[in-house]
């Protein structure tokens, strides 16, 4: 009979229509902004950077050493290292990102910076209502705008979080072993510090 | 009209309102787009549209395939050389008042392919954009966020004073030139009048002796 | 699929044609087989109808562009030095024209092998840069040969319809050859560096003078 | 649209001025069109309501991303790779991982294996259910079949996030293996998707099958022969519509796809009506390698130890990696000079070489048709253009 296949797909229709009330596999809208949905961990934004403790300045883990800035395919980061030192998270003494800058209305998200930085420093945000009618001034973070406590990668991130504190932890670990070593022949000991060799290829965001 | 007395009212089931805000209330409450994809970003639009996030819940159902109808341009995704006079006409043929968001990193400045000879580095070079959505892709909420934000800069432009809305001020154009296509480039490569404006404010921009030096905080 | 044998195999059916074999160095030992401009077509219609190569399906044509480069290398040289036969070093400069260069993948879709490299070079880079089109042949080559001489500026002849395709009819460069200079159409960069930065800048100087 | 390119002006046939019934239309759709699936355009000739003449016309999303990977390292291509058919990046990312990987010789994992043939069929499906979901947009379906096939695509980028981060640009595959491990709960919540699944083609099925306009909308509309088909280097369902048996999955065997079971539908008549039901069978198979492989997923490393993600640089020499992308053959031609960046890096996009045919699919049909036969070849511009 023509017609029958229509009327089999409004069947279809209905069915779903009345499924929505009741299904949760049917996806029904999720009221935002009142409501949201669930935050997935692994989501990624755009970078933040991370700090130690609660001075942003002084507990700062970027060392400006530009990889990121060179690795960055859009290079939407633009960093300027420090002429003096300051002492990190271990004591040592490192540099610091005199300036540094990320272009978001450049940025691609893909966290290939979080990959590449070998001092755990960099990490990917969720926050995502950034919209603005401002391109320049609202766009462009600097340093302050982009520096975020440790406590709360670790909110947005836990596992990776976690993993990245361990990691940092078992550095320190190494560091202090080395120093309480050479401390016994040798008191005053300069650090000029090695890079710290983490493995930024497997890193997880 | 005094907020607090506006409240009472209301309370009392007496709704009151002035012009200004009616008449905002109108344009902010039927923010129509236009069915308008470019690239990537178009896909996520498309599902901002759909079941899960609908926004229809702000008014935007009505996705107009043609410009005359619509008051919103959502640019969402790359704008190439090639397609920009297209992009500039369309935005000319829409009717005042009109709004643009540009969606994603690419509309707003050329994104990740802004290196490439044949991408328009930012919309804005030949239109004026209202609100601008960072990522690639903007996630769908964030362009619902960029839709309230839209909503929240229309509800508080004022009708009459210097700083009416563009459709307001005969003076003020609302067409724009459109480029041509040139030997090595568009022609002309930015309209000049409206990237002043844009740059004006910029603290550290284009306009300041302090062009490109490094910010110092 | 034997390199070695597609190559005696052609000579034997196109007589007179010129054929090469250039080695890949990589591990995916993919090497190609270059042909002389003449035949090509020739050659083509052989492995396309050729029962027992049968390769019918041109899957992917590319255009490459080759800069004029210049090596040097130290080489020993035993020179009458003050009448005493000495060995000297000397630095011998090779200097290689370059070269534009179309690439197919052919593979077959009735046998399921493949793939098969062909190349073809027109003579220069600058003004004697035609190839015979291989559309005629495998009608897939159709929107990559004009691709290609959109990009990189081969005028293929025996082509349908030779236009531009990615860029506008007035665009007059070739933008995928190494020494394109592309318009400097940079503003104010927020995070420039390198060579953005020295763009945006100039770019800035030249507005100024305006 | 009024803008008529030059090159279209020389499309316009002499009698085109004359005036009367027997005139013939030049229109331009595009590149702002509701049904071109972004800014494509197609210069057609009509003679009332029957199309003459159709050439396309490309590039208004040619982002130049074939140049900007030539003046990048080879780890910064990835994330330029998923905005090629930016439906389903993770396929494009193993097209280019595949090809640097046998222009430098490397071998993965078992482990990261089984993810990308897991994370592929995934994608293949989210792209086939939105493919069929805008093709009956396209013949006027407005709506329901859409949104079905969004929400069922929004349970599989979910998927995507949790285990890349992002939605779409997924970023995630990286020559010697994968990004990340997959995350605690990730397999569990896949194979309940999976399961899942199967109900959402029944009901597609049910929604559409025997529907008459459906029916008489597709069947013998833009009938595609054997033989063209394998002449103008058509590949993916299309190709397959069309009786040729050539899935490079099973051609090539790349990766671990030997050790599936499965099987590669086949059309008979090449029509809009088997491109759509090869897409809907090829759902379910990916469906059966999908459960194998969530099966028998090993654990193990995930990256080639031996490899340098940063600092890579490949033996001069050149190498031609493809695999079957939900949208055909998608390959990259890389070359390299031993530099850190590749000296030629190229696409071959199947979206574009596909639309070869579709001049000679619309001949003699309606312009209604034209549209739901260009949404059957399945591009996106992303790649079209790239």
């Amino acid at each position: 009979m023509l017609g029958e296949g229509i009327a089999k797909g409004l069947v279809e229709t209905a069915r779903n229509f009345i499924g929505s009330y009741f299904s949760k596999n049917r996806l029904t809208t999720v009221q935002y902004p009142e409501e949201r949905l669930p935050q997935i961990e692994a989501t990624r934004d755009f970078p933040f950077l991370v700090y130690d403790g609660d001075d942003w300045q002084a507990g700062m883990r970027c060392v400006g050493c530009q990889i990121c800035e060179k690795e960055c395919p859009p290079k939407c980061i633009y960093i300027e290292k420090s002429k003096d030192k300051k002492p990190d998270a271990v004591g040592k003494l490192q540099f610091y990102p005199a300036v540094f800058n990320i272009d978001v209305s450049v940025c691609m998200s893909c966290q290939i910076c979080v990959e590449v930085c070998p001092f755990e420093a960099i990490k990917m945000d969720t926050e995502f209502e950034l919209s603005t009618d401002n391109r320049f001034g609202g766009l462009l973070w600097d340093k302050a705008r982009l520096s975020k406590p440790n406590a709360y990668y670790g909110k947005v991130h836990p596992t990776d979080a976690a993993a990245s504190d361990a990691l940092l932890a078992e550095e320190k670990a190494k560091v202090e072993a080395k120093a309480k070593a050479a401390g016994e022949t040798k008191t005053n000991s300069e650090l000029t510090s090695p890079p710290l060799a983490t493995s930024g290829a497997t890193s997880k965001q | 009209m005094d907020l607090e007395l506006k409240e009472a009212l209301s309370r009392q089931g007496i709704f009151t309102t002035t012009l200004e805000e009616l008449y905002n209330w109108g344009r902010r409450s039927s923010v129509w787009p236009l069915t308008f994809g470019l690239a990537c970003c178009a896909i996520e639009m498309i599902a901002t549209s759909m079941a899960r996030y609908d926004l229809a819940r702000f008014g935007a159902e009505v996705f107009r395939p043609s410009p005359r109808q619509a008051d919103l341009m959502i640019v969402a995704g790359t704008v190439t050389k090639k397609m920009a006079p297209q992009v500039v006409r369309l935005y000319n043929q829409m009717p005042e008042p009109k709004y643009v968001i540009a969606m994603g990193a690419c509309a707003i400045s050329g994104g990740p392919f802004k290196q490439g000879y044949n991408v328009l580095k930012g919309i804005d070079r030949y239109i004026p954009v209202d609100v601008h959505i960072p990522g690639c892709p903007p996630r769908p909420e964030a362009l619902m966020d960029a839709f309230i934000t839209l909503q929240k800069k229309i509800d508080a432009q004022s009708l009459t004073g210097a700083d009416r809305p563009r459709h307001l001020n005969a003076e003020e154009p609302s067409e724009f030139i459109v480029p041509q296509y040139g030997a090595h480039d568009l022609e002309p490569p930015k309209n000049v009048k409206l990237w002043n404006i844009i740059t004006k404010n910029i603290p550290n921009g284009p306009g300041t002796a302090s062009d490109n030096e490094p910010r110092k905080d | 699929m034997n390199l070695e044998k597609i190559k005696s195999d052609i000579e034997a059916a196109v007589p007179g044609c010129r054929l090469q074999i250039i080695l890949n160095g990589s591990p995916s030992g993919q090497h190609s087989l270059l042909l002389g401009r003449e035949h090509a077509v020739e050659i083509a219609r052989f492995l396309r109808d050729d029962p027992e190569l049968r390769l019918d399906y041109c899957s992917n044509v590319t255009g490459v562009d080759w800069l004029d480069s210049e090596t040097s290398e130290k080489v020993k040289v035993k020179k009458l030095v003050d009448g005493v036969e000495q060995e000297v070093e000397e630095v011998r400069k090779t200097r290689t024209p370059g070269y534009l260069e179309a690439v197919y993948h052919l593979y077959s879709m009735e046998k399921k092998h493949g793939p098969l490299v062909l190349r073809l070079r027109p003579e220069n880079r600058t003004d004697h840069v035609t190839l015979p089109s291989l559309t005629p042949v495998w009608r897939s080559a159709e929107f990559q040969e004009r691709e290609i001489f959109d990009l990189y500026g081969i005028i293929f002849e025996g082509h349908p319809d030779l236009r531009r395709i990615l860029m506008w009819d007035e665009f007059e460069d070739h933008p995928m050859r190494k020494d394109y200079v592309e318009p400097n159409d940079y503003e104010y960069e927020p995070t420039p560096h390198d060579a953005v930065l020295e763009k945006s800048k100039q770019a800035r100087a030249i507005e100024g003078q305006r | 649209m009024e803008m008529i390119a030059p090159a279209a002006q020389e499309l316009i046939p002499n009698n085109a001025a004359a005036t009367g019934d027997d005139a013939l239309l030049e229109i331009s759709l595009g590149p702002h069109h509701p049904s071109t699936h972004g800014v494509f355009r197609m210069d057609v000739v009509l003679d009332g309501e029957r199309v003459v003449k159709l050439k396309p016309v490309f590039g208004y999303l040619h982002r130049n991303h074939e140049k900007i990977a030539e003046g990048a390292s080879y780890l910064a291509s990835m994330p330029y790779t998923d905005r090629l058919d930016y439906i389903g990046s993770l396929t494009n990312n193993w097209a280019y991982a595949l090809a640097v990987e046998k222009l430098a010789g490397i071998q993965i994992p078992e482990r990261a294996e089984y993810i990308r043939v897991i994370t592929a069929e995934l994608t293949r499906l989210q792209n086939h259910a939105s493919t069929i979901g805008f093709l009956t947009q396209e013949m006027g379906a407005s709506g329901s079949p859409l949104m079905y096939s969004f929400r069922e695509r929004e349970k599989i980028l979910d998927l995507f996030e949790s285990l890349t981060g992002s939605r779409m640009m997924c970023n995630y595959m990286r020559f010697g293996g994968c990004r990340v491990d997959l995350p605690a709960g990730w397999l569990d919540q896949t194979r309940k998707v999976v399961a899942d699944f199967p109900g959402f083609l029944d009901e597609f099925e049910r929604l559409l099958e025997g529907n008459e306009i459906l029916l008489a909308r597709t069947q013998g509309v833009g009938v595609l022969s054997r033989e063209l088909a394998i002449q103008a280097g058509v590949t993916g369902p299309i190709l397959r519509a069309s009786g040729v048996n050539y899935d490079i999955r099973k051609v090539d065997r790349y990766g671990i796809y030997d050790r599936f079971d499965f099987r590669v539908p086949l059309g008979e008549h090449g029509d809009v009506y088997d491109r759509y039901m090869v897409r809907m069978l090829e759902m379910r198979e990916s469906l059966k390698i999908l459960e194998q492989a969530l099966r028998d997923i090993p654990s193990g490393p995930i990256m080639d130890t031996k490899t340098k993600i940063r600092g890579f640089r490949p033996k001069a020499g050149e190498a031609y990696g493809r695999i079957e992308s939900p949208k055909g053959e998608l390959g990259f031609f890389l070359i390299s000079d031993g530099s850190p960046n590749p000296y030629r890096y190229r696409v071959r996009p199947p979206s574009l070489i596909n639309l070869t045919v579709l001049e000679d699919m619309c001949l003699g049909s309606n312009v209604s048709d034209t549209i739901v036969i260009f949404g059957t070849i399945d591009i996106v511009l992303g790649e079209v253009d790239r």
